[in-house]
Formats: structure tokens, sequence, C-alpha cells
């Protein structure tokens, strides 16, 4: 693994490799060189498998995490490779030429993030939510408690204790934080 | 339906456009001999009139005879709407076996008389529940299973799932759990036995009379209502 | 199919339907030659709440589109807002058939997160409860596959040792379907007097189930037209797709989490995963018949090498201010249908940042499904759905 | 023909009496699938409540003429071949009114109720009913090739196409039944039954999993009770078709029932084990073993 992140480093900028488990490890390249360096995982080191493409909202940077993480199947390794991109008018490259499903998480993303990926087949049909006029529903600022109250006649008299407290009550009495 | 109605869903029509699928737009057609027509399918499909109430039989005994049937043969809608569709294939199986008690399984809307809720509904399930649930027959009953059909379960805070079913369709039996045992289905059977026998389950002629309430609320978070108000 | 010819009348489909520049199929439903055909949501061939777009022209799909969503409750949002142990009632509901593979992602990742140790008795219990997971589900669908043709007596007798099953993890862990069983940090506790005696008895009749479903399925010549040379997924698209689990080793790829990743205790047990060479709609339910043979006999080597008694639970921190420093991580365990995995992303709150589960179904379901039922015939259609073992839930969470 | 009354009467209870054999052999059949599941099963009963329930739906949805007509030929097809089938031999009242060729006309009739329910499921609009009308259209033409010649070779055999005389011949002794004497006609006939029952593996005009349902997807109510009724009528009435023709009749009720219930066991007994056909697999089944047996009944004859 550690050879294998030195030669990605002599042609990818690499930042921030963090070796997770012994066959695990995350590295942080740029938006730009991303799909290159997926590609070249796919083509030249044995990254056949493509596990699964995921993102991560840091309101509180302005940015978000794409995770594009790549598995080899024969040295039972897996990479993944992060990227930042920013969140307004977030936009990526398309990958789905080089795996068949990547359509299904381009679209996903697209309907749970709103990061628009151009060429992408049916990224603009709708994928899970129908007919949804809110902000995407995965980002942090869309607050689900709120709209699901103001939404859906919650039924009056359902007692919900604030789990917090009822647990303090319950396992730690003498807590006292 | 009158003219003014008529334009009201024609408005409606251009605003949601952006929801329908293609083939469900209003089109220009070439028959097979040639003419061309102009065809509209949220129109052409379904009739527009409003349900009817269907009052029970006013000879007492020829009613309850009937509804000594109708409680004895509940054909169960299969359609499985969440989670606590894991629990109806052991319903129909030797551990549980409700055909013991004349429950059987249909497969279409036409045929059934019962539909199970099974389940927390997200707003895109509601929305082929109540096509569902307005293509079965009068009478039909409506058993909620589970929490979340009662106040939302484990769901209360979720973006996509309805809190209250009961606000977008009558129900006659609540079935509390997460998820309830087969054995509280069954007894939830037994429970809507005995309204049926006792000729309180009409909760379809309930559902008419409040229809333009159930129907406010339906159209509040179905969003893109692209089927006709009623679906016969 | 091909062997008779003089009734093999299926048309040419490389000219027609016609193809526009980018591949794409030209269907003209108001041309009269095609009909489009919704399976589901309301269907029962239809596994769980999901539905097919079929575009057909004769008995012929010519093209499919899956729809899912109907299921969605947006657990990864929910998961956002909840402490880390209020998490697991929610998370173990992302798929109902087999929720206990989530639970065991979910600690996995939070103890690897957070560095705790999990007690050799607790990693004996977990292995237990996921193989017993993977039974009760197997059990479901290997007959399942014959159900989908109209040979509803296997799944009789399926789901009621299925219900067997369920009743001993009620006995070990007092839930039916939703167990809550394994904690961070361990399990919530050991195996109740005689379990075992009993656990031995619900599997011999198993054995008796394991030899009834070969003399009814896999030797009824019915079961063998309907089934063999349909269905196929070709060795190429493994990668192509992201084929895993069973449906990848009938395919001839070994890809078995539990061979290739040993966790818990997986390590001291001896079993082989079958492969095979031809991925058909036979092949793949044999496959799994083989999974059922090979788990009843994991469950019988873990209940005689389990020892009798120890530790079940490491301490942990308490978990109203269970914190964790922002960290990733990729959790998977094998769970019957494939690779189950886990993204978690911890931020230094004691809420998770992210989970994003990866299901199977995903790929299979979807893309893969869509590709398959091309060319196929609609009354195939069930059937291939439930030889790649989807599971909508987890597609859309 | 003289009107008779005493003979309508008669017809008309020889037709409640088949309708409730069918709807208690159906139960018992229903009881019998439940018990080699391992499961208590429905109530014999079971079959009554279910069709006093369908008449007594309140609200019907028409689409149209044919829609209600396709129950009314389709009972009218079941009817039509009570009436001129010959029910007890030997009995005056209970022969209702068959004739002389009346094998001819059965024959015909079998296909009647089917061309009716196919038009009226078309009119449902439903594509599952379109689709399984074409299945069942398409597998009861081929049902019917090695029934016809079957059915040719008995009429060779015995000379004669008045099903009250085949029986005539069959009387004796239990080896004068066709089934002793043209074997091969026999077993083309009763694997065409097979498919007659429309249970699996012949079932996929139904087929759940497939197309649900199939032709009466949208029948409901009284449409769906008239569907049973007739469905009730028709599974004796082929029953007792091919008992007559095969197993030398029956002289009194009590051998009626149980003959009839043997020959429709025999179908559920082979749907129990084998999965379903698809359609084209089940057109050629029909046209291979079951045909070449019928051609060589009629060459042996």
């Amino acid at each position: 693994m550690e050879q294998l992140i030195n030669k990605l480093q002599k042609s990818f900028k690499l930042s921030d490799v963090k070796h997770q488990r012994e066959n695990l490890t995350f590295v942080t390249v740029k938006k730009d060189s991303a799909l290159d360096l997926v590609t070249h995982c796919r083509d030249y080191e044995g990254f056949s498998h493509f596990v699964l493409l995921s993102c991560v909202d840091w309101i509180e940077d302005g940015k978000f995490q794409l995770t594009y993480l790549l598995n080899n199947p024969s040295g039972k390794f897996d990479l993944g490779i992060r990227t930042f991109i920013s969140r307004d008018n977030a936009s990526m490259t398309s990958a789905h030429l080089l795996w068949r499903q990547i359509a299904t998480y381009q679209r996903e993303l697209k309907e749970m993030y709103g990061i628009d990926f151009p060429g992408s087949p049916r990224v603009d049909e709708s994928f899970i939510l129908e007919g949804w006029d809110e902000i995407p529903p995965m980002r942090r600022e869309f607050d689900t408690k709120k709209y699901s109250e103001d939404t859906y006649f919650p039924r009056e008299g359902r007692g919900s204790n604030d789990p917090a407290t009822y647990m303090k009550s319950k396992l730690y009495p003498d807590d006292e934080k | 339906m009158t003219n003014e109605t008529n334009n009201i869903v024609e408005d409606k029509l251009e605003l949601e456009d952006k929801f329908l699928a293609p083939e469900n737009r209003k089109r220009q057609v070439t028959t097979p001999d040639g003419t061309i027509i102009e065809v509209d399918p949220l129109r052409d499909y379904f009739s527009d009139a409003r349900p009817q109430i269907y009052r029970p039989n006013s000879i007492p005994v020829i009613e309850n005879f009937l509804n000594w049937a109708r409680a004895e043969s509940l054909w169960v809608l299969g359609f499985g709407t969440g989670c606590g569709s894991i629990e109806l294939p052991p319903l129909t199986t030797p551990r549980f076996d409700a055909y013991r008690f004349g429950v059987q399984m249909r497969a279409t809307p036409r045929q059934s008389n019962v539909f199970i809720i099974s389940g927390y509904l997200s707003v895109k399930t509601l929305k082929r529940v109540v096509r569902s649930y307005e293509q079965m027959p009068n009478p039909k009953y409506v058993i909620a299973l589970g929490s979340c059909t009662i106040n939302g379960g484990m769901y209360y805070d979720s973006y996509n799932t309805i809190n209250r079913l009961d606000q977008y369709m009558p129900v006659d039996v609540y079935i509390a759990g997460c998820m309830p045992r087969p054995e509280a289905l069954l007894a939830g059977f037994n429970k809507l036995k005995e309204l049926i026998k006792a000729g309180k389950a009409e909760k379809a002629n309930e559902y008419v009379e409040n229809f333009d309430w159930y129907k406010a609320n339906q159209k509040k978070i179905i969003k893109d209502w692209n089927m006709p108000d009623y679906n016969w | 199919m091909m062997k008779n010819s003089i009734f093999n009348i299926s048309p040419d489909r490389s000219k027609y339907p016609e193809k526009d520049a980018e591949g794409n199929l030209m269907v003209d439903l108001d041309s009269q030659k095609y009909v489009k055909l919704w399976q589901g949501p309301q269907h029962p061939g239809v596994t769980g709440n999901m539905s097919l777009e079929l575009t057909i022209s004769g008995d012929e799909i010519i093209q499919a589109k899956t729809h899912v969503g109907y299921l969605h409750r947006g657990f990864e949002k929910l998961m956002e807002r909840r402490k880390y142990i209020q998490c697991f009632p929610t998370c173990i509901r992302m798929c109902v058939a087999e929720p206990d593979y989530n639970e065991y992602n979910l600690a996995a990742g939070i103890e690897e997160l957070s560095g705790i140790e999990v007690p050799e008795m607790a990693q004996w219990l977990r292995t237990l409860v996921l193989e017993m997971a993977r039974l009760q589900s197997l059990l479901r669908v290997v007959p399942g596959q014959g159900g989908t043709f109209a040979l509803g007596l296997g799944v009789q007798w399926g789901v009621y040792l299925r219900d067997l099953i369920l009743d001993l993890f009620e006995e070990l862990t007092g839930g039916r379907v939703y167990h809550m069983y394994i904690l961070p940090g361990g399990v919530r506790g050991l195996l109740p007097d005689g379990f075992k005696k009993r656990m031995e008895e619900t599997l011999k009749k198993i054995d008796e189930f394991v030899v009834n479903i070969d003399n009814l399925m896999f030797s009824n010549a019915v079961f063998k037209q309907r089934a063999k040379d349909v269905g196929i997924i070709q060795p190429e698209w493994i990668d192509q797709f992201g084929i895993v689990g069973p449906n990848a080793r009938s395919a001839g790829f070994m890809r078995d989490v539990r061979k290739d990743y040993p966790y818990l205790v997986y390590d001291q047990l001896d079993f082989e995963p079958m492969t095979m060479n031809y991925s058909d709609i036979y092949n793949r339910a044999r496959l799994r018949w083989h999974d059922l043979i090979m788990t009843v006999d994991l469950i019988r080597q873990i209940m005689a090498k389990i020892p009798e008694t120890g530790d079940i639970k490491a301490p942990t921190p308490n978990v109203l201010h269970w914190k964790i420093p922002r960290n990733e991580t990729y959790i998977r365990s094998e769970s019957s249908r494939g690779e189950y995995g886990f993204y978690m992303v911890s931020d230094g709150t004691d809420k998770p940042r992210r989970i994003n589960l990866r299901g199977p179904s995903y790929v299979h379901a979807i893309s893969l499904l869509e590709h398959m039922l091309i060319n196929a015939n609609i009354a195939d259609t069930a059937a291939i759905m439930v030889s790649l073992q989807t599971c909508p839930p987890e597609i859309e969470r | 023909m003289d009107f008779d009354l005493t003979k309508l009467l008669f017809t008309l209870l020889g037709l409640l009496i088949v309708l409730n054999w069918g709807i208690l052999m159906s139960g018992i059949i229903r009881k019998i699938g439940a018990r080699v599941a391992k499961r208590y099963g429905i109530p014999v009963y079971q079959g009554w409540i279910d069709l006093i329930k369908n008449y007594a739906i309140r609200s019907q949805i028409t689409h149209g003429i044919m829609f209600y007509l396709g129950p009314v030929f389709r009972l009218s097809g079941g009817v039509g071949l009570f009436l001129f089938m010959p029910m007890i031999f030997g009995s005056e009242h209970w022969s209702n009114y068959s004739f002389q060729g009346d094998l001819i006309l059965l024959m015909y009739f079998q296909f009647f109720g089917m061309l009716g329910m196919a038009l009226g499921a078309g009119e449902g609009g439903h594509p599952n009913s379109a689709i399984g009308i074409s299945r069942g259209l398409s597998q009861f033409t081929t049902i019917e090739v090695p029934m016809t010649l079957a059915v040719i070779a008995i009429a060779i055999q015995y000379h004669t196409l008045s099903i009250a005389d085949i029986v005539a011949a069959q009387q004796g002794s239990i080896l004068n039944w066709t089934v002793f004497t043209n074997p091969f006609a026999t077993v083309a006939a009763m694997l065409s039954v097979l498919g007659a029952f429309g249970h699996s593996p012949f079932n996929l005009v139904k087929a759940p999993n497939e197309i649900p349902i199939g032709p009466p997807t949208e029948y409901h109510g009284t449409f769906l009770g008239v569907l049973r009724t007739n469905a009730a009528i028709l599974h004796v009435i082929e029953a007792v078709l091919f008992m007559n023709l095969f197993f030398g009749g029956a002289s009194n009720w009590f051998e009626l029932f149980l003959k009839s219930f043997l020959i429709y066991f025999w179908s559920v007994f082979v749907g129990m084990v084998f999965p379903r056909f698809r359609i084209e697999q089940s057109v050629r089944w029909f046209l291979k073993i079951p045909t070449l047996l019928g051609i060589i009944a009629i060459i042996l004859a």
C-alpha cells in the first residue's frame, strides 16, 4: 500500500494521505485531477471494482467532499480518493464512462445534494424523490424535522422524550454534565 | 363535470408539466389509417366523476347476512408498502396461516377488500396507495400496520414519510408496534371482522363524505398531482 | 431455447427498434408497435416496493427502467441528527430482510473510529447472529426462486423454517425481526440455557428441507427448462457493473468478504464459498442452495467452538457524550446478497457527519437489471429480479 | 322438440348440484393443497362465502358493453356445455339435452366461453388482460389439437359421435373403459386436460408474478362472481366429459362425484410439484408428446 501511494505520488499531487487500516487508504487530490487518478488506478493499478461514490457536506468550509472508493480485488485493498468541490454551483465531471453504475450514484447525488454532473445519462430525471421542490434534502442546511412538522400533520399528544435527558436519567443518573 | 372545474384542471396541468412523463403529455398522434388526432392521456384515460355513496341495504337481516359474508371473506391487496410487508409471507404460511380465517391475497385492487398499509408511507408511495385505494370497490377496509402509520413512529422527523395515515384515508384498524408480530395482525383481522359484522366498517362512505378534505390533504403533500381527482 | 428452430420465431432485434446516432432506442409509443407495461409497485412478482417500467414488443422487453424511491425514509439524513447510540434503532431498518448486517457495520465502524477492541466472546456471538441472519434470509430466497415460476410449495416450507429461526432470534435477542443485539463494544447478552440444543433441532429440520428442495426444484424438469440459459451474467460485466457476492461468484469470480477481508472470527472457521463458471438463473439458485448448506455448517461449527462464557462488552464512554474525532472509514461485511458496506465520516461531535450505505442491490437492481432485462421475455422478469436477490430498501434508504 | 317441464326442472336441479359440487370440490382441493404445504388451510365452505361476498360488492365499474358481456359469454359457455352433457348414464332425467353428435357441439362450446371472455377482458383495457388473453387463446388452440385427435380416435373406435352411446359402449366391465381399450387416446387427452384446467405448469393465463390475475384483472364484484360461478360449473363439466369419454361414465351421482374429483385432482396433483411453463414452451409441449400420442391413437384406430 505504501509503495502504491509513493508511486502515485510521483504523477499525482496527493495530499492528506491517511492509512486508515492496512487495507484501506484515503488520499485527497485536486478536483481536476481526481478523475485522472481514478482512471489511472482502474487501468494500471488493478482497481477494477468500483465500490461507491459518496458525498459529505462540510457546510462550515463551504465545500462538498466527493469520495470515490475503489477496490483492488486481487490485491485486496481499497483506495478512497477524496476531492473537494465548492458548495455554490456544485458541479463535477461525470465519470459514467468508467463504470456503468456510476451514473446511478451521480443521479442520486444530483438529487440529494444538487451536485451537477453534466453529460451523465438520465441525471436530471428524479431518482428517489418525486415532485420535490425544496432545496436538496441531504444538504446540511435543510432541516428535516421542521419540514416534517410543517408538512405532515404531527399527531397531537405524541409524547416524545428528549432522548438525551431520558437516557441520562435511566443510564447515568449521577452524570453531572 | 362542469366547465369551470375543467379550467382549473387545465391551469394546473400547465403548472405541473415538468413532472409529467412524455407519454402523459398532450400530443398529436397519427392513427393507423392516417388521420391525425390529438391525445390528452390525462383527460382521455380516466373518468373525472366524483365518487358516490353506497348506502347499506335497508333491510337489516339482509345487510347482516351480507356483512357476515364480507367479514368471513377478506381479500387482501398484495401491496407491500413498507417494511411490515416482511411479515405478510409468514401470515400465509404454515406457522400463522391466515387462510384459516378466510383471509386471502389478491393481486389487483379491483378484487380486494382490505388494504394493509404495512408501515410508513413515503410520499411517492402514498400517491400509489391513494390510487389503489380508490380503485377498490365499496365496501373496503384499511388496516394500518405499525407505529409509523399512527404518528410517524421512528420516522417522525423524516422529510419523506407521512406522520398520520388518517389524514389521507380513513383507517378501520390500527395495529401498533414496530414491527407488529403476525399474531397482532391476526388479532387485527379479528377486530376488523367484529367491526364489519357490527356494521361499523363503513369508512368507504366516510371517505366520500369528506372527499374534499381528504383530497386537500393529499394534494398538499403530493406536489406532482398528475392524475384525476378520483381514480375509478 | 435455440434447439427447436421451427418454433423459434423471435425477430431479429439488431435493426428493429431503430436506434439514433447515440445508440439510444427510438421508441414511438404512438406507432402501436410497443406497449408500456408497468410492473410494480403493486405487483406480486416484484421484490418489495419498487417498479419496473417495461417497453415491450410482443412478449419481448426492449427497454427497461427501474424506479425506486417508494421506500425512501431519508435514513442518512436522520442519522446525521441522532447521537451514535441512537443510530442503531434507525439503521437496522434500512434493510428489513436481514437487519443484522446494518448493526454490525455501524458498531464496527464506531469501534474502528474510536479504537475499541471487542472481546472474543462478543465476536463469536456476533458471528453467530450474522450467520443466523444469512440463514433466515436464504430460507426465503432459495425457494423464492421457485416461487417466481409458481412453485409455491417450497416457499411454504422455507418460510415456516424461517419462522423457527426467528424464534431462536427472539430467544437470543428479544426481537423477532429487528434485534439491536450488537452494540458498540460488544453484544447485549450471552446464549440462553439450552440454546445449542434447540438450534441443533432446527438445523436438523433445515437439513431435511435442503434435500426436499433439491428434489422439488433442482431435479424438476420444468424448473430446469425455465431457469437454464435465462438471465445470463457475462463474466466481463462483473467489474463493469460492480457485481458482488453470489451473483459474482456464479460467474466465476471469488468475491466473498468473509474470505477476502476476514472479520470477526471467520478466519477460525472452515468454509469454502462456491464459485461457478456460468451464471444463469438455475446456477445462481443452485449457488444459493449451496450457500444455505454452508451456512448451516458454519452455524454448527460456531456452536461447537463458541466459548461457554466470557466478557461480552468492552467498556465504552458515556454514550451521551461520546464524541468521535474527525475521521472516515469504510466497513464491509458479507450479507447473503454480497458485500454490504458502510462509509462513515465522523466530525468530532457526538453525531455522525455522514453514513452512506453501499448495498449490493444498488448495482444489481438498477444498472444491471435494466441491462439484463433487454430482450428478455416478460414471463422471466420476476425470475431474473429474484435471482439477483434485489432488496429495494437498501437502494433508496 | 316438445316442451317438457319435468326435463327442464331436472336440468336446472342438475345445474344446481353441479355448481355446488364444483365449489365444494375446489374447496377440498385447496384444503389438500394446504395440507401438502403443512398448513391448516381454508375452510371447505370458503367458496360459497367468497361467492356471496362477490355478489354483495356494492360498487361496480364498467368499461363498456363488451365488458358486461364477457362474463355472460363465459357463463353461457359453461352452462351450454352442461346442457348438452349426459350426466348420469341410463337416466332419463339426468341426461340433459344430449343428442346424437353432441360431441362436436361440446368441442365448440369449450372455445365459446374463452372467446367471449377475450372480447370482454380486452375492453377492460388493462395490459395484463390483453397479454393473458393472447396467451390463453394460443395455449387453448394447442390444447385442442391432442384433445381433438383423441376424440376422433374414440369416434372411429365406437363409430358414433354421441356421448351417451360412447358411455353405453363402455358398460359391463371395467376393462371395457376406453382407458383400457384405447390407452393412447386416453393418455393424450389426459395430458391435454392438464392445460384445460389451467393449473400449473399450464397456468400462464393467470400467472401471478408475471401478469397477475390475467384476463379477469379488471373484473370485480358481480362480474367476478359470475366468472367464479362459471369456473365451478366448468371444472365439473370438463371432468364429467373426460369421465364419460374415457372412464366409463357414471351410473349414479356418487360415482360422478368420485370420478370427476379424481380427474380434477390429477391436474392439481401435477400442478403442485411443477412450476409454470412459458407460453412458447407450453405450446411446444402440447404439440409434441400429446399430439404424437393422439396421432398414434388414430392410426391404431
